[in-house]
């Protein structure tokens, strides 16, 4: 177990810098500033799994974040209205239920973690750690592996089928019509 | 610090490079600043006066790749246990992994040819 | 518990090698160009002026655009340095001469190259200027395409070595070079590492086409800044290609240290020379290539570097 | 303030960013500056220092160079360079510009070292200090307008929905770039509407079809003269082989590859009739890697059909037709002279053609002897047919929007470059043909 008072200041540096972070999504008018200040959140939180033991994962969390946050701040841009903020406006909705939906994920999620019964295990040392991990999954966990890559298969086929347009036979829309916006009128209008 | 060993250090590496920078940013800035009028921030264009601002609902036309990206990205957190014991498990590491990028590269090649990966 | 320095240390020699390392790209490139524009000027010229050069833009105002995400602005060199010393920071000089080994450093360098997008994209969008935006999302297509080469090609080094320490890594080449066992690799870190750094042919995000792209806005403090992050970053590109590919400290009758530094500047030699022979290729050729060709090419690298292992 | 003066006394030793601009007549001047090594020409205002007008500005451009002025950093100082021609007028506000005669070079640095002192203070905003649009207070936050998209926050509207042809309705942003793009000719002025990356609609404007030109261009010179009296073809044919190197040199750094720009330049600067080996040298240097055209492949193709009877020159024949005025002149033919032609008719095939007609030319002119062009009005120049009502990158002019539409942003520029316009040629040729309307 690795403890220390420097450990604990950057546990603190981490979980309050995420939270900030956190708050920080909600409160800015930029889809850009948005999904970067998710993105230091994430990273905050890789941090936490860092000192927490588990080197590996948390560097492999904010490895895979930097990538997926690039791509959301992109799309947001791409379909979000005002997408730079540059129009005040509120990026909030549905504010009680929200506060209502958090306060219950925080108390349930603190209630399991000051309540549940852990294994006093060691930390394993991280090198073994990722080792140990290699051999889960060539092994006993071979199953869920292999079929991890037929789900990241249909992703991406299900996202070229979705999204793309252009394909070896044609346009996609084409001869397609178009819905009505309104109820109980001819589609194609 | 002696407790988190190598990753704290280069984390305070970073840690250092980032505030130094910020610093020189503000500091740089500050010398011969007089307020900027508005001709000298408009932004450049050769020349011409923009009529909009840059920031709009840009058209990025490679989105299908960018999603193709994702899943192919995720494939890589298998791939760095499996390296550290490829030698340890020898063929059934190499066959295991074949299956799996096999799977994998097939996704590539259905992008490719559905021109998912083209400009549009 | 791997071999790590002090803070104080660790500072100090970062310190040092990034300045050493951003004056030598300075002063490589031009020497590089002028050996293409087949008029090398003096000596003394070639060192001096980019000292000159980064005074010039430290005298000079930094200005500013209509509507800006300022502290984006000042953020994208900031990480972007820091990333740069991050990186170098893992690079080891010698089996005992590392600032820092962590276990997973190699997947902390390859964090440190996804976060560079990051910065890249905050750098071009910020200005809210077109070419600046225009060349932030181009970087975001690049970097997308090869992202998944770069770790791969990485990824192979990681196999013999049995661990993705980096020290590990370099330990693993006493019997041979990687270059020498996977042939492929080099090239493809290379072409990659060119990409991560937006130098020479893949230069596509602050190309001459969107006149400077990312940085058309940047004067003074803020180009010297962005100028120097770039430069750093390729040198710890070009560190760790000497260390994951060449061998690192290995190498007979020098010092370890000494082939380490060599064979460092060896690549980025190799890297800036290429900035001037090889032109701009276009994005969407780019992107298409990455994907059909370079994915193929470095799974086929791990697969037969693998297979020769066995 | 120590450190400050130690920095501006160390920055003296640097090389000056300038930002060039080339009045009509001074284009290929202003392009063999980036030769000299106490300069050093940028693609943007923003870290420039120095501002160097050559020639007269037309009137159509004055605002640009204002504007451009005003995007320098401070210090700042301008440099009005006459290039030649006596007797130039200053644009409008720059009544603190430094005039000069001789080597603008020596200019600019003496006017970079004099603000960098504090000999000689920075130049104030030429332009006065205006919103775009006013705004503020308006609307609940003030940004003008009231809505999401609404307004005018900070002067300017946001862009709007258009159509597509991908089918996503996403905003289309309207965006002039000319006359003082770095890599388009000066006056050239492309008003885009880009989806993204992709230029939708393109309308071009020529912000010089009506300038006079005071400083005839060197390069466009014996041209000129052969439209109304004999030149010997040894003139002829170097001028066109050092045209052709410069258009090699501004599709370099539009490639990114600046010290092959370099070298293409300095061939032509020296250029004589036995120097076909350098330039040969220099076309294996480029195609040794492959890489220029490999990203030159498929951009900007031009058919055939569009420019067939334009006489486009080297765009026609890179396309395949065999346009040549030389073809009908009996001095040529009596040199065996046969034009070179391209069957490709992308930005790759006419970079490979200019470097082949520019050894070709070289060759020509050392066979040339003393024989001389017939003057018959007309003349092929490195663009085209000129005559002296038009040249041949005007006529371009009508066909450019259709090359450039649906495209991305980096193939428009490469297809400009690779056209070589050059804007100039028409008023210069006008202003011969009608001396009193220069004058």
């Amino acid at each position: 177990m690795i403890a220390g008072p420097l450990v604990d200041a950057t546990f603190w540096v981490f979980a309050l810098g995420s939270i900030v972070a956190g708050y920080r999504v909600f409160r800015t008018d930029s889809m850009v500033r948005a999904a970067f200040y998710l993105l230091a959140s994430f990273a905050g939180v890789g941090g936490i799994v860092v000192l927490l033991g588990a080197e590996f994962l948390g560097m492999v969390l904010i490895l895979m974040m930097a990538g997926e946050m690039l791509i959301m701040a992109i799309v947001m841009v791409m379909f979000m209205m005002n997408p730079a903020g540059l129009n005040p406006m509120v990026m909030v909705h549905q504010n009680r239920r929200a506060a209502v939906a958090g306060i219950v994920a925080f108390v349930a999620l603190a209630a399991v973690g000051l309540l549940g019964n852990f294994p006093a295990r060691p930390v394993p040392d991280p090198s073994t750690a990722t080792a140990e991990l290699g051999t889960e999954l060539l092994g006993d966990s071979m199953l869920v592996f292999q079929s991890a890559g037929v789900a990241l298969l249909s992703t991406m086929i299900g996202a070229v089928v979705i999204a793309g347009r252009k394909g070896r036979f044609g346009v996609a829309e084409e001869d397609s019509i178009e819905p009505s916006l309104q109820p109980d009128e001819e589609p194609g209008r | 610090m002696v407790a988190l060993g190598p990753l704290a250090v280069s984390f305070a590496v970073f840690v250092a490079g980032f505030a130094v920078v910020l610093a020189s940013w503000w500091l740089g800035g500050r010398p011969r600043s007089p307020a900027q009028t508005a001709p000298e921030r408009v932004p450049f264009g050769g020349g011409a006066d923009p009529r909009v601002h840059a920031w709009n609902r840009y058209h990025v036309r490679y989105y299908s790749m960018a999603l193709i990206f994702l899943a192919f990205d995720m494939e890589m957190v298998f791939m760095y246990p499996w390296a550290v014991v490829f030698v340890r498990e020898g063929l059934i590491a190499m066959v295991e992994m074949g299956m799996f990028i096999t799977i994998l590269l097939l996704g590539v090649l259905y992008a490719w040819r559905e021109r998912a990966l083209e400009w549009a | 518990m791997r071999p790590y320095v002090g803070a104080e240390v660790a500072l100090l020699a970062t310190a040092a090698a990034l300045v050493a390392g951003v004056y030598l790209v300075a002063v490589l490139d031009r020497f590089a160009a002028a050996l293409v524009a087949g008029a090398v000027g003096s000596w003394r010229r070639l060192l001096v002026v980019p000292l000159a050069a980064a005074a010039a833009l430290l005298v000079q105002q930094r200005r500013t655009t209509e509507r800006p995400d300022g502290a984006g602005w000042a953020v994208a060199p900031a990480l972007f340095f820091g990333l740069a010393a991050f990186a170098l920071a893992l690079v080891p000089l010698g089996p005992d001469l590392v600032i820092a080994d962590p276990s997973t450093g190699f997947v902390a360098f390859s964090a440190a190259i996804a976060f560079v997008m990051i910065a890249v994209f905050l750098h071009g969008w910020s200005p809210n200027s077109p070419f600046a935006l225009h060349g932030a999302y181009r970087y975001g297509a690049a970097a997308l395409s090869f992202q998944i080469p770069f770790l791969l090609a990485m990824l192979a080094t990681a196999l013999p070595a049995e661990s993705l320490s980096i020290v590990d890594i370099v330990r693993a080449q006493e019997p041979a070079w990687n270059v020498l066992r996977q042939p492929l690799g080099l090239p493809l870190y290379l072409v990659v590492g060119v990409g991560v750094s937006f130098w020479g042919p893949l230069n596509l995000s602050d190309a001459s086409d969107v006149a400077g792209g990312t940085s058309v806005e940047d004067s003074g403090v803020a180009r010297l800044l962005w100028t120097i992050a770039r430069s750093a970053m390729l040198v710890a590109v070009a560190a760790m290609g000497a260390a994951g590919f060449l061998g690192g400290w290995w190498g007979p009758i020098l010092p370890g240290p000494a082939w380490m530094i060599a064979k460092t500047g060896a690549v980025l030699l190799a890297i800036l020379a290429a900035g001037h022979l090889l032109a701009r290729v276009r994005i969407a050729t780019f992107v298409l290539v990455a994907w059909a060709v370079l994915i193929p090419l470095a799974l086929l690298n791990v697969f037969v570097s693998g297979a020769i292992l066995l | 303030m120590g450190l400050t003066a130690l920095l501006a006394r160390v920055a003296t030793g640097a090389p000056v960013p300038v930002f060039a601009v080339a009045g009509p007549g001074t284009r290929s001047l202003i392009r063999d500056l980036r030769l000299r090594p106490e300069i050093r020409l940028v693609d943007t205002p923003r870290p420039a220092s120095v501002l160097l007008v050559g020639g007269l500005v037309p009137a159509e451009m004055e605002m640009a160079v204002a504007r451009v002025h005003d995007a320098m950093a401070h210090p700042r100082a301008t440099v009005l360079w006459s290039a030649g021609a006596a007797g130039l007028g200053r644009p409008e506000g720059f009544d603190d510009a430094i005039p000069v005669d001789g080597d603008p070079v020596a200019a600019c640095v003496a006017a970079y070292r004099d603000i960098l002192v504090g000999r000689r203070g920075s130049e104030p905003p030429i332009l006065p200090d205006v919103d775009p649009a006013p705004w503020r207070g308006v609307g609940p936050y003030g940004q003008g307008g009231s809505g999401m998209t609404g307004g005018v926050p900070y002067g300017r509207p946001m862009a709007e929905l258009g159509p597509d042809p991908d089918g996503l309705r996403l905003d289309v942003l309207p965006v002039a770039v000319g006359p003082l793009f770095p890599r388009f000719p000066a006056g050239l002025v492309v008003d885009a509407r880009l989806a993204g990356d992709l230029v939708l609609e393109v309308e071009v404007a020529n912000l010089l079809a009506n300038a006079t030109a005071a400083a005839p261009s060197p390069e466009a010179d014996p041209f000129l003269r052969a439209l109304g009296e004999r030149v010997a073809i040894a003139d002829l044919e170097l001028a066109r082989a050092r045209a052709h190197l410069r258009s090699v040199a501004e599709a370099l750094l539009a490639a990114g590859l600046e010290a092959l720009a370099l070298r293409a330049l300095r061939i032509a600067a020296n250029l004589r009739a036995g120097d076909g080996a350098l330039v040969r040298r220099l076309a294996t240097i480029i195609s040794a890697t492959q890489v220029l055209r490999w990203s030159l492949r498929g951009v900007g193709a031009v058919p055939p059909e569009a420019v067939a009877g334009l006489g486009a020159g080297p765009v026609a024949r890179a396309s395949g037709l065999r346009e040549d005025l030389r073809l009908e002149d009996p001095a040529y033919r009596d040199l065996g002279f046969a034009p070179l032609v391209d069957a490709g008719g992308d930005a790759a095939a006419r970079l490979r053609l200019r470097l082949g007609e520019a050894v070709q030319s070289l060759d020509l002119a050392a066979r040339a002897g003393a024989r001389a062009a017939t003057a018959t009005g007309r003349v092929e120049t490195p663009r085209g047919r000129l005559e002296a009502e038009s040249s041949a990158s005007e006529r371009l002019f009508t066909v450019l929007p259709s090359l450039l539409r649906e495209h991305e942003w980096g193939d428009v520029v490469a297809t400009i470059v690779s056209l070589d316009l050059d804007l100039e040629e028409g008023p210069l040729a006008r202003g011969r043909a009608r001396p009193e309307a220069a004058a």
